[in-house]
């Protein structure tokens, strides 16, 4: 099962992990979170927005977790990207991959941040007291 | 033809969408970049650093990807999700 | 900061999870979540049995969460294993490492329950309605 | 000297610990193991298969270890956590 969802509410890692780890007999769970963080501002970041393609983010997620599903013979895949504006630590993405044998998961985990980090259309602007600076692009 | 624009590449332009009227000449992506930049100085300041992505129909093209009249067309800067 | 864990009571993915995510401004949380599966049994599995070494388990999985912390320059590692009675989807362990890059969280989580895996003295047992066996190991 | 088994070795031999007596020639881990073979049958069982692992004072060691005659030592099966 796959499930792709984009929203500028927050989510509980909590509910989403442990609602995946009870549906399934899978043995192997794994899950990445990426946080708001403090990348060029120094200390002084007052929140960070986050502007999407709606249309096409969703279909490269889609696609994304398919690949990764059949790829790494999944039972369940789960993206979660948040878009507007966000404050310092509060959650962004979660991606939680579940299948029988734990290398599966983590790479299928690892695969589908790496591409989504390069392929997404999410686009991350910080904002200060004094300034604001589009985040740019790091491998 | 429909166009959109996202994060810098908007705000340059000060503007999220529009619909052009573009000449049956212009063919490609890269076509169609050119014709924006002679055509208003805004798009230059925009585009000629080259550092942009094209969707066509949600779907990245190559700058010689041949432009279908109906599609939306969507520009911005490298993606910096996840 | 390393925690290490060895209890017979159950965790809360969550709770653990929201804990680390919130007391940080590492970007990046890799978890891992391991459960109870009918490895042998064939859909028959009554409860597992957990057996470990104590003192001989907390100072593997400490030299272990040690050498990842400095290694792959995490800002958290949590290791928390179970011993004792668990029904079929109990969580059995939960490895969390954070980091500011994610490349770093991912390799630090794999590598230790890999080492995990085959160095910690943890045995497991599955009773069935029928019959009890020691799984074997695997890799 | 104190010997401690866990899992299927702990259930062959019927007991997790006990505190022997060892006679000074035997040195390594190699020496114990023949040495409780030969002195009970259960032993055979439990170890004839080699399938098993010897931890000294909490730290796995090979089968020619020297023994330090007050470590704790521990014999097992090889272990199927996480």
């Amino acid at each position: 099962m796959i499930e792709i969802r984009i929203h500028p509410q927050s989510f509980d890692i909590d509910y989403e992990m442990k609602r995946i780890q009870e549906s399934s007999s899978s043995g192997a769970m794994v899950s990445f979170l990426g946080s708001v963080r403090d990348i060029q501002s120094k200390n002084s970041l007052k929140n960070l927005e986050i502007e999407h393609y709606p249309k096409m983010a969703h279909k490269v997620l889609n696609e994304t977790a398919k690949y990764a599903f059949e790829k790494w013979k999944l039972s369940r895949c789960l993206i979660i990207h948040r878009y507007g504006k966000l404050k310092i630590n509060d959650p962004i993405v979660l991606i939680v991959t579940q299948s029988d044998h734990r290398k599966e998961a983590f790479k299928a985990n690892e695969y589908i941040i790496d591409f989504l980090k390069i392929n997404a259309p999410f686009w991350k602007k910080e904002n200060t007291s004094k300034d604001s600076y589009w985040v740019s692009q790091k491998p | 033809m429909k166009l959109i624009y996202f994060a810098k590449v908007r705000e340059i332009l000060g503007k999220s969408e529009e619909i052009i009227e573009v000449p049956s000449e212009i063919k490609t992506i890269q076509n169609l970049i050119d014709f924006l930049i002679s055509h208003d100085p805004s798009y230059k300041a925009a585009l000629e650093d080259k550092d942009f992505f094209v969707a066509c129909d949600e779907e990245l093209v190559d700058m010689d990807f041949i432009i279908k009249r109906k599609s939306e067309i969507a520009i911005f800067p490298p993606v910096t999700g996840g």
